[in-house]
């Protein structure tokens, strides 16, 4: 594999299955697609935009990347200092010293805290369990993570009850700070807090992947809050990715009619009264059992008979620019 | 709904195997081979004792053989009908212990039926006038009812009973019906008795029904569904009933499969303290005098009881929940 | 805003939960004109009491809540107005609005059902309570409601429970469920805020077209300053229980006046407005409605506060046309009038 | 209200100062959760009614006034002495007993007590009495309460034998309260290792311990017992005998344990505090230890509170029953066994004095158990 050396996270053709059993022998009668043959490729310094409607398997992809499960297929490489690990095929021991590398951003500030451990504890206990640092160290090192997150690091011994949402939220960023990672995945970090809650959060983010310099994959479901925070966008649907590519195109100049769809679906305030030129119909496909061809070819206002029969892959149309549609290089599609 | 009918009886099979294995341990754990003792006392008694009838019963149930054979012959003898032989009663197990059993389920049933009447009506009071004098009175009396064993309650009863009104509340049938064969007026004198074994037994479960109840109304008054439905402009009383204590009522009913084996076990204690002609009393004296056949049967049988009853608490709450035959 | 008859007054409404741990006022002092054929936006973040004013209209406030003083002046009905606050609140004239002059729509469409009935059954309730409609008539009436709400097949998900449905389908039951009677006042509490954006496209569109087809009012509430945009002709901002701005929200969103407003608008990345800079952000956290503010709630947030800010609650005021604000230092500059 | 106010707002409005509040913000889970417990009065009251009848049940030789199995022949069957304040022709502030003596009623040819008011016995904190030795460890014949040699204090009444009840009442709490302890401590082990298993590890083990609760909790419990406890050897000792009981009592109860444990595991290894603690690197066992067991460990409490009530309640009846615990072990169920019938019951009804006790514990450990209920997740709303 050739890859450009600014590469940090390669995935390749990802799949995870998650099997349906049922009646007496609980026989496997099925599978859900929840990840369907998934590559994508992000840089060091970079945000990963990954968007999608619930249930399309944008979370499955980060809990993968992390190995919080196991993937049915695919490989997932991480590039350190030259050096490339195998995320997919690491065995629980091995995975332990990789664990320091990327960290996760929970969506909910309420679940993601131990209710029962104060913050120091929390944010203290990846240091521990890695020995990262010893005791002494870890006090300091606890209340500079809570310093940078903007918390009063006198705060070290309450307890999560004693935070706002916001400020949990800010805990639970100290906390996947506290290896020093390289990749940060943020799977829906501002969609459970008020809204004049999320642009701090957001603003957090944004501060602290410039001062240390982080990758972020960014899963969310909000294309505002993508469209601010990412350099490219990944857009998903039912398993699989639709398009990829840069922030401005993707939100300029999509190619796929899924994109163009979602972007024409998201309210704005535009201070005028704006008549829906058209919404998308019906459902988002189930994934235990898709359509032919085309998963998005039911919903699709272009889709011609090809779209029924033949199945769709990823390619680039121009630099940085992939899209999965038959049609992508016959339709002049609108973007913002 | 068939396929899951089908599915539950399917399930039942291994509990049954179970039940029934631990049914014959009853009979396998008093020490010694029980024939042999049975011998040895009727011998020390110089009472004759038919040998031909001994060696017959170790043929058929194959006491020299391991344990295993034993086993096996046992249930083979079962399914076909054939309990074992009662020392105690010198009569076949399935001749003794029918009408028993069947009063125990009488009581058993009646009791459970009463105590949903009781407990619904009452939880649902509880709940919609939650901290009203009212409902302080029914958890008060709730969490006493719960305190009081069945045996004790009927204990007191029966002391009450004699120390206050001289009269006794023991026993099923009137002196005149107790050996008398069925009849009308014997099943009309049962009612008339049944009264306070229903109550004894029930009343435990009814206290912890209708904390049950009005903990899950309580949940539910609070849902959306039960706002939306006063936004339609129902009635109080008719959203009530009609949506959140039909949900609350789930619960009680998934809560039959625990109770109904209460039911059955409180039954026989009860039996025992208020002297009734069910299989408590007669399980126990089994159990005392080490007549196995009897007792592994009367075990086994209660056990099965409790089996089915848990099947036909499922099938009922499958067929008032929508939700679980499309699971 | 006076050229359309008026359809309901709220009048200096308060709200109160009593808890064991103290009292929070959940709603404080609105008051608010909903007029005929006209869509009012309620926006406020989680605990702001939107929800609360919602059922208050209705009087279903659940318990221990209680409408502690204020007028509903309803004029919905042919004779003369009636004030809703003053019923009882079980009584048969609370119940014969309820429903079928002003419908519900709440937040979560799951939860709004119950799971025990099918659709057809649930919708039904308002038809025999309001109408005198038999029940195959009622059936037909319901397969044609839940065609006009857009849902497939109508025949066949009549008869299917909650659970069968998508989330969508599942909101357009709901929206079919509160328009059955043909309500005059339709209150949307967060309809959309469950739903997946393309989903949340489409709901927004039946509402546009339940708006126009039945000439119906519709109150509005969310947190999604956007969504309001879209469907609002007024809104107002509540804040801690109190309405801190309220106009034409063509004018409000262009133009706010009330710094929370203004710092809310600031605060959302806008799709196409991109730029990398910071967002600006309101400071400190969302008020815990147990706490009691002295002065203005918003103050310790606010970054234009006077000393008059933190020792008195400001009220609504008029300023220009059809724009008022409860704010000191904004009705300052412009010598807004009571 | 909203989740988000949850705890903040159950504590907040009785706060008046900063240090107050930072108070709340530092409390331990355990400090909430007996914060909590606190406004349950009723649970507190029957808190330290247990802990009352405890401490009494492990000084049961020094508190009871006689030897529980001593016989005092002249008494059978007296009844209870009561407790007078005026002897002696006056008030004395040391209250004592009266001399009770028996005349058979010439038509019941049954035993008549009457009180001889001018032998009275002042009761005397800290008497001397029978000799024994306390926990095995030294001898003493010191008693908590006691009259004058001569004298007798049945505050219970005797049994049929002139057994003190007093005595035999506090002899069969420390075996009536122990069996449920340790009955509960047995299905507890069995509970936590089935559970937890059955949790942790799910597949084929946790299919069967499923089949297996499943089918555990299709049984009627008492013909069971009965069934097993009938199939204990008559010549076992009543240490092995006690011991038997309490494992068969424990057989049945580890599923409610089991069941509770099993759930919690499995909804809590999902919660996003155990996923971001293994992601963090944490080991299996810290998790377990560190988050998982914490979490669920009150609601463990919750259900061991409430199952031992049922441990005592099966271990009174199988006693009654004559299945369970025999003579001369003292217990509450084999004193009501030892009462052959309502008729002696209902002449002698201090006899029944032992249900008292029986719903007094049974009833204070469901008010302690309902007050953990509500205390045992102090971050609910």
């Amino acid at each position: 594999m050739n890859e450009p050396n600014d590469t940090l996270l390669s995935v390749e053709r990802l799949k995870k299955h998650f099997p349906i059993k049922k009646g007496l022998m609980r026989r496997i009668t099925g599978y859900v697609r929840a990840v369907d043959d998934v590559s994508f490729r992000i840089r060091k310094g970079e945000t990963l935009g990954l968007v999608g409607e619930s249930g399309c398997g944008k979370s499955t992809i980060g809990k993968l990347v992390l190995r919080a499960m196991k993937p049915t297929a695919g490989r997932i490489m991480f590039h350190l200092d030259g050096r490339e690990v195998p995320v997919h095929e690491l065995s629980d021991a091995e995975l332990r010293p990789f664990r320091k590398h990327a960290q996760l951003i929970f969506q909910d500030p309420y679940a993601s805290l131990n209710p029962r451990m104060t913050v120091r504890e929390i944010i203290g206990e990846p240091i521990l369990v890695n020995r990262d640092h010893d005791s002494e160290d870890m006090d300091q090192r606890v209340a500079e993570l809570m310093e940078l997150v903007g918390l009063d690091s006198r705060y070290l011994k309450r307890y999560p009850h004693a935070f706002s949402g916001g400020q949990r939220q800010r805990i639970g960023v100290a906390r996947a700070l506290a290896l020093n990672p390289d990749l940060i995945i943020a799977d829906e970090p501002v969609s459970a807090l008020d809204v004049s809650i999320q642009a701090q959060i957001l603003n957090l983010l944004h501060d602290i992947q410039q001062d240390l310099n982080l990758t972020y994959l960014f899963i969310s479901h909000d294309l505002s809050v993508v469209e601010y925070i990412s350099d490219r966008v990944a857009v998903m649907y039912v398993g699989k990715l639709v398009e990829v590519a840069d922030n401005e195109d993707i939100f300029r100049r999509p190619k796929h009619p899924y994109t163009e769809a979602l972007l024409v679906a998201v309210p704005r305030i535009s201070g005028e009264r704006k008549a829906h030129a058209y919404t998308l119909s019906g459902n988002v496909a189930d994934p235990a059992n898709p359509p032919s061809g085309c998963y998005f070819h039911p919903r699709c206002r272009y889709a011609k008979d090809v779209c029924q029969t033949k199945s769709v892959s990823l390619e680039e149309i121009s630099p940085g620019h992939q899209v999965a549609c038959h049609l992508a290089s016959e339709l002049e599609l609108k973007g913002l | 709904m068939i396929s899951y009918i089908i599915r539950r009886i399917f399930y039942m099979i291994p509990t049954l195997i179970i039940i029934s294995m631990i049914s014959f341990a009853v009979i396998q754990l008093p020490p010694g081979d029980y024939l042999t003792t049975k011998i040895a006392q009727l011998q020390a008694q110089d009472e004759l004792v038919n040998i031909d009838l001994i060696e017959a019963l170790r043929a058929e149930y194959g006491l020299d053989k391991p344990v295993y054979v034993q086993y096996g012959k046992w249930i083979w003898n079962i399914l076909h009908g054939n309990f074992g032989y009662s020392w105690e009663w010198q009569k076949p197990v399935e001749e003794v212990i029918g009408e028993r059993i069947l009063l125990t389920a009488i009581i058993s049933f009646t009791a459970t039926f009463m105590i949903y009447l009781v407990a619904i009506p009452v939880g649902i009071f509880s709940a919609t006038n939650k901290y009203s004098v009212g409902d302080y009175l029914v958890t008060i009396i709730a969490f006493v009812g719960l305190a009081l064993p069945n045996f004790l309650l009927a204990l007191l009863l029966l002391f009450i009973g004699y120390a206050v009104f001289d009269v006794s509340l023991a026993g099923l049938f009137s002196s005149e019906f107790a050996n008398a064969p069925w009849s009308a007026a014997k099943v009309g004198d049962l009612l008339k008795h049944l009264w306070i074994p229903v109550i004894v037994v029930g009343t435990t479960s009814t206290a912890g029904r209708i904390r049950v109840m009005r903990g899950n109304l309580l949940d539910e008054l609070n849902k959306p569904y039960v706002m939306a439905a006063r936004a339609k402009g129902l009635s109080e009383i008719k959203l009530l009933f009609k949506y959140p204590v039909r949900v609350a009522l789930n619960p009680l009913i998934s809560g039959l499969s625990v109770l109904l084996p209460q039911m059955i076990s409180g039954a026989t204690i009860t039996a025992v303290v208020l002297g009734l002609p069910t299989t408590g009393p007669m399980l126990l004296g089994a159990l005392r005098s080490q007549d196995v056949y009897l007792a592994g049967a009367f075990i086994l049988l209660l056990c099965t009881l409790t089996v089915i009853s848990t099947l036909l608490s499922d099938i009922l709450l499958a067929w008032s929940d929508p939700r679980i035959q499309y699971e | 805003m006076s050229a359309k008859p008026l359809l309901l007054e709220i009048k200096n409404l308060d709200v109160n939960f009593y808890l064991d741990e103290g009292t929070v006022e959940a709603v404080q002092d609105v008051s608010l004109d909903i007029y005929q054929d006209y869509a009012l936006g309620i926006v406020g973040e989680s605990g702001c009491g939107k929800s609360v004013l919602s059922q208050a209209i209705m009087r279903i406030v659940p318990r221990p809540g209680e409408i502690t003083g204020g007028e509903l002046v309803y004029h919905g009905h042919n004779s003369h107005p009636v004030d809703i606050a003053k019923l009882d609140g079980t009584g048969k004239a609370i119940r014969a609005i309820r429903g079928n002059e002003i419908a519900l729509i709440l937040q979560e469409p799951m939860a709004a059902l119950s799971p025990l009935y099918t659709v057809g059954n649930q919708i039904r309730d308002a038809l025999f309570q309001h109408t005198s409609m038999s029940r195959n008539e009622a059936r037909d009436y319901i397969i044609e409601l839940l065609d006009q709400v857009g849902i497939p097949q109508p025949e066949t998900r009549i008869d299917q429970y909650p659970f069968e449905l998508s989330g969508g389908l599942r909101q357009r039951v709901v929206i079919a469920m509160a328009i059955a009677c043909k309500p005059k006042l339709l209150i949307a509490d967060e309809p959309t805020t469950a739903l997946d954006v393309t989903i949340q496209a489409q709901i927004l569109k039946l509402f546009q077209e339940l708006k126009d087809s039945l000439e119906i009012s519709i109150i509005f509430i969310s947190h999604d300053l956007a969504v309001i945009s879209e469907i609002a002709d007024e809104v107002a901002v509540m804040y801690n229980g109190r309405v801190v701005e309220k106009g034409p929200a063509s004018k409000v969103f262009a133009e706010p006046l009330h710094p929370y407003t203004v710092g809310l608008l600031k605060s959302v990345p806008k799709l196409g407005v991109k730029s990398r800079e910071r967002l600006t952000v309101i400071e400190g956290s969302v008020p815990d409605p147990f706490m009691k503010y002295k002065g203005c709630a918003f103050h310790p947030r606010c970054s234009i506060r006077e000393e008059v800010c933190t020792v008195q609650c400001p009220t609504l005021k008029t300023l220009e046309q059809e724009r008022e604000v409860a704010c000191f230092p904004i009705q300052g500059n412009t010598g807004g009038t009571e | 209200m909203n989740r988000r106010f949850g705890i903040l707002a159950r504590w907040k409005t009785k706060r008046e100062s900063l240090e107050e509040s930072e108070r709340y913000y530092v409390a331990t889970p355990r400090q909430l959760m007996w914060w909590k417990f606190r406004k349950h009065k009723l649970a507190v009251v029957s808190l330290y009614i247990l802990g009352f009848m405890y401490l009494i049940a492990i000084f049961a030789e020094f508190v009871s006034p006689y030897n529980p199995n001593e016989r005092h022949i002249r008494q059978l069957y007296a009844p209870r002495q009561k407790i007078h304040w005026i002897y002696n022709g006056r008030f004395h502030l040391r209250p004592a007993v009266f001399t009770q003596k028996f005349e058979i009623d010439p038509e019941t040819l049954r035993e008549k007590y009457y009180e001889v008011p001018e032998e009275a016995y002042p009761i005397r904190l800290f008497a001397r009495g029978d000799r024994y030795r306390m926990w095995g460890l030294f001898e003493t014949d010191l008693h908590l309460f006691g009259v004058e040699p001569g004298g007798t204090v049945f505050l219970f009444g005797t049994d049929r034998m002139g057994r003190d009840m007093l005595s035999r009442i506090i002899a069969g709490a420390r075996i009536s309260l122990s069996i449920g302890f340790v009955g509960i401590a047995l299905s507890f082990i069995l509970g936590l290792i089935l559970g937890g298993i059955s949790g942790y590890f799910g597949g084929v083990a946790d299919l069967i311990i499923q089949r297996l609760i499943e089918v555990m909790r299709a049984f009627p419990a008492i013909p069971l017992w009965m069934g097993l406890s009938a199939a204990l050897p008559m010549t076992w000792s009543p240490l092995k005998v006690y011991f038997a009981i309490t494992v068969i009592l424990s057989l049945l109860g580890w599923v409610g344990v089991a069941r509770a444990i099993r759930g919690k595991f499995l909804a809590l290894r999902e919660e996003d505090f155990a996923v971001a603690a293994y992601l963090a690197g944490a080991s299996k066992w810290r998790i377990i230890y560190k988050h998982l067991l914490p979490s669920f460990m009150s609601h463990i409490i919750v259900v061991l509170t409430l199952a031992i009530p049922h441990m005592i309640i099966a271990e009174t009846a199988l006693s009654y029953l004559g299945l369970g615990l025999r003579p001369p072990i003292t217990s509450w169920g084999v004193l009501l066994k030892e009462t052959q019938n309502i008729q002696d019951m209902a002449h002698h009804p201090w006899l029944l004095l032992p249900v008292l006790f029986i719903i007094l514990v049974i009833l204070a450990f469901n008010f302690v158990g309902d007050g953990l209920r509500d205390a045992a997740d102090p971050y609910a709303t």
